[in-house]
């Protein structure tokens, strides 16, 4: 027994673990996918709906300052749980993609334009990359594209060259593809050294790292709920207050503003200013509850967590199956989160995660959201096993095992 | 494997590891349309040489996918190849036909009429492809390259000089 | 006893509702800031994240699949509720202010430019204004806005020379501060043969009055699940599907594209197109089980009721506090919906709702989002109560008494 | 009423019913600053006549709000009118000590430190609202005219030549 965490414990914390999917039990291998509920979120979302529910900052009576407090309850878990310097530079959005798209409208076409440049990666997100595709349409902006190495690391030797003239490098903080875990910190430097700045798409970073914004150095930090344990419909941005408070609002309407009159308007302080409408309350108190819940385990040992047991399915894939698989991205589980793609002979990925689910295991089929980063590899899609702190070695036996049911089915 | 059976018969593994009509046509003169499945990244590309009369004189298959997409790709070429507009589009009927009550469940609408069945036309062969309705995220990649195709006989017959 | 509905039954399915505050039972009248949840709600959401949770449209596992067709069903009911023509056409956003700003982005920000003119009104919440100052702001779009009578109805006298040259018109369907039903289809048809669209802010109208779109005629169509019994965290947009599919996209990431190259992409159909990142998928279950549940009442009973409580609100009111309360908004019920907004003699409605509070009754103080409104009716604030299913004539005389105890307590 | 006893104090009714220094000052010379509680729509619009020293020569208060905001303005006017800037000061830091601990409760932040207390700064009869402090949302009610004072006192230090 390598872990660290007692996850035969936090199984039972998971109600859905305990379904039975094709006669067998879940074996869910898809958090980075997005990550199953422990029984924590769902019960503070629904005693929160059964006892405060109301709309926030727009009230006086009292299950309204409970559900105002509970609201901005979340937004104090998530400073705290990311390290912000102040909750002002919190801002609530749907999903890290909003979040991106928010640095995409308000900062980036308010500064950017013909003779600016971004620097991305090979490996990036579409929520990473086709917000900047659509800048580069409409505004002439230069995109340019760190490469990578042939063990899935970002290839910096060109970075010098790459960096000159860029004004922003987005770059995310764990690849979702190759779970390589890219050198953030060396690349804010680089970054403000050139005088640009850094976004980190933070979506598989903050549900399997200890995240610091401020040791990480970053300026803008996208993260998102659903893949930390929390509900889907919630996710944010971070950015340092004073790149905030420049740039304009984004999405406009009801809370976001401080006066509106016919002839014009002014947005309100921050946070708020960039959440407009009624926000995802009911999200903000479970994601407080999933913050609670990685913080009682510990993000280190979550961290440890996912480097052994991720050595250990690299291991046991590559001694069992041999040449049949082929593992994309870093060698060294250290180097990397707990996600692994792979590609198995010549059984197609889409066939692979449909012979697994007959054994119950859940894995994902397909281009992740990263066709780019297919095309750099030179496949349509690989299947990815990825883990968290409910998953242990009998599941990534169970993976193993449901591998060579495919391989006999595809067998010739 | 249990359940798998009807999804993965013998006549579909040996399209898919043997795949008829596998290649490419010069484009132009013949016509070259892609298709994609955005949900798992399966491309079909389907080159056409229609005749002037509208006939499939040829057509070709490239592109990546499943077992499903590209099995189904192989035998829909096979089932074409030769065969007038008509007959072909009659048959893009029938093969959606097979398919498309699930694959309206799947998007949770109802309230479009279910595409009739073609009683005088004969699948043969792609009726091996009727077990994938049991599943129901898999009917997008069998109908994948029959959407291709009927996107390329649209453009065929829109644009018959081009060819 | 006028009610239609069995609220003394429905009052039970609001698990809030037998929550104590300040030693008094909670009297909630403030449902047009947002609704209560019924357990057919919270269970849904309960029982889907417990045993069917998955990321959707992106794996071929069993309990994906279950999510997928779960989600897509969420928006199977939402078209059937508002009578869309085709399920493509019913865009998910996070509420209605995204869905606004969807329009203005999208498509306003695509086809209209100086020389332009938007249509608005006076009684606009500011979700419906905000957007269009900024495209004012930007593009130089004429913003034109329709007055209103004393009797808190649009003021159409001028309608043939404020629609002249207009390429827009974006309107309430019911206020939320005056609670005034506007002539949506007679609009729909001055504007269209003017040559102009119609976009209707159905916030207030979807929760309350039997909604088709194709009836009113509009050409889009904005709504939002937390007034409609349905969970924060989602909303949406109908349009019709040639304007959508002329139209660019908005936010863009994974799920709305078909392909992305390193020197291009290529959106994904309808719907999809507009959802960018994961979607509140949660909350599309739960959605979809408050639809089931209006429709389980069903949606003229809830009419019916909401006209004959606030007859009773508007009579009782007057007759009991005579010369000290001044309603805004329509004098008869039949024009209006739930909503009561209204000044109490020298208390100001934030001592107001303070002092109501005590009496466990939940009323809404404040420029309710429409600081134009209150500027036209010459006031910084109203106390606003506004009915629902749950609510009955107890509650109504509930609110009475605790205003003559804040007439007590501030009287000379 | 119970349990608004300590919110409704007499002498706040009083300042709500009678407010002092209410009225508009000419601006310039005076220095006119507004502020606005973005939740409840209070606004207030502080008028300041500041001497050349700094000190508040003269100062009105219009707008509108609730009996919270509009006695703290009424009672704040009275309490700074010819008081030096410094003494201004002191007094926007003792009240708002008196209300901040709640007031960064409220917002779900803690990492900031509460204002310090003044000991040596009298508040008077600004003490009673100290009750505010028992009902969280009502704090910015409290504290809008502070605020503004607060922002009018450092445009007149910034710009000294501009009154
Ligand atoms: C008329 C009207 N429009 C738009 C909105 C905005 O809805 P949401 O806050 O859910 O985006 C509201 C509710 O606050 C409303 O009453
Ligand atoms: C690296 C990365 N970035 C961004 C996203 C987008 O997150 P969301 O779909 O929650 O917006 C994801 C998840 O799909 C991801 O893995």
């Amino acid at each position: 027994m390598t872990d660290r965490l007692d996850v035969a414990r936090i199984k039972k914390d998971f109600p859905i673990l305990e379904r039975v999917t094709h006669d067998h039990r879940l074996v869910y291998l898809d958090s980075a996918n997005s990550s199953q509920k422990p029984r924590a979120v769902i019960e503070a979302m629904e005693h929160f709906t059964e006892h405060s529910y109301a709309n926030i900052h727009r009230a006086v009576y009292e299950i309204a300052e409970e559900a105002t407090a509970a609201y901005e309850g979340g937004r104090e878990a998530m400073r705290r749980f990311i390290n912000a310097p102040s909750s002002r530079e919190v801002i609530f959005t749907k999903n890290a993609t909003e979040a991106i798209n928010l640095v995409a409208y308000s900062w980036a076409r308010h500064n950017l334009g013909e003779g600016d440049a971004i620097l991305l990666t090979e490996m990036e997100h579409h929520a990473n990359f086709v917000p900047w595709l659509v800048l580069r349409e409409e505004k002439g902006v230069e995109l340019r594209f760190i490469g990578l190495t042939e063990d899935g690391q970002l290839d910096l030797t060109d970075l010098d060259r790459l960096i000159d003239g860029a004004s922003l490098v987005a770059v995310a903080g764990i690849s979702n593809v190759l779970g390589t875990i890219n050198p953030v910190r060396h690349l804010a430097d680089v970054a403000h050294n050139a005088g640009a700045l850094l976004l980190v798409d933070g979506a598989q970073y903050t549900p399997h790292m200890p995240t610091d914004v401020q040791a990480l150095g970053c300026d803008f930090y996208a993260w998102t709920g659903h893949k930390m344990l929390g509900p889907s419909g919630i996710g944010g941005l971070w950015a340092r207050e004073e790149l905030l408070d420049a740039m304009p609002a984004f999405l406009t309407g009801g809370e976001m503003i401080r006066d509106v009159r016919l002839d014009g308007w002014t947005p309100n302080d921050l946070p708020w200013k960039f959440e407009a409408g009624t926000p995802p309350i009911v999200e903000a108190v479970g994601l407080r509850a999933a913050v609670e819940y990685l913080e009682g385990i510990g993000m280190d040992a979550v961290r440890e967590h996912d480097v052994e047991l991720t050595g250990y399915a690299l291991r046991t894939l590559t001694e069992r199956h041999g040449d049949k698989i082929t593992i994309h991205g870093p060698s060294e589980p250290a180097a990397r989160g707990g996600v692994i793609s792979f590609a198995y002979d010549n059984v197609h990925p889409h066939d692979l995660s449909q012979v697994l689910d007959q054994s119950g295991v859940c894995v994902r089929a397909g281009h992740h959201c990263a066709k780019p980063l297919m095309r750099r590899l030179g496949v349509g899609a690989t299947a990815r096993a990825s883990v968290y702190v409910y998953n242990d070695e009998a599941d990534v036996d169970a993976l193993n095992e449901s591998l060579d049911e495919a391989d006999r089915l595809f067998a010739i | 494997m249990p359940g798998l059976e009807d999804l993965y018969r013998e006549i579909i593994l040996d399209h898919y590891r043997n795949p008829r009509n596998r290649g490419e046509l010069d484009a132009p003169p013949a016509l070259r349309v892609e298709g994609f499945n955005p949900l798992c990244g399966d491309e079909v590309v389907v080159y056409l040489d229609v005749a002037d009369d509208g006939s499939v004189n040829d057509i070709k298959i490239s592109g990546q996918g499943c077992s499903i997409s590209q099995s189904s790709a192989s035998m829909m070429s096979s089932a074409v190849k030769g065969k007038s507009a008509d007959e072909a589009r009659a048959l893009i009927r029938a093969f959606k036909a097979m398919m498309s009550i699930h694959e309206q469940r799947l998007d949770g609408s109802e309230e479009e009429e279910p595409i009739q069945a073609e009683p005088d036309v004969k699948l043969g062969d792609l009726e091996a492809l009727q077990g994938v309705v049991k599943f129901p995220v898999r009917i997008k990649c069998a109908t994948l390259s029959w959407n291709t195709l009927a996107q390329g006989l649209d453009e065929a017959a829109e644009a018959p000089d081009s060819q």
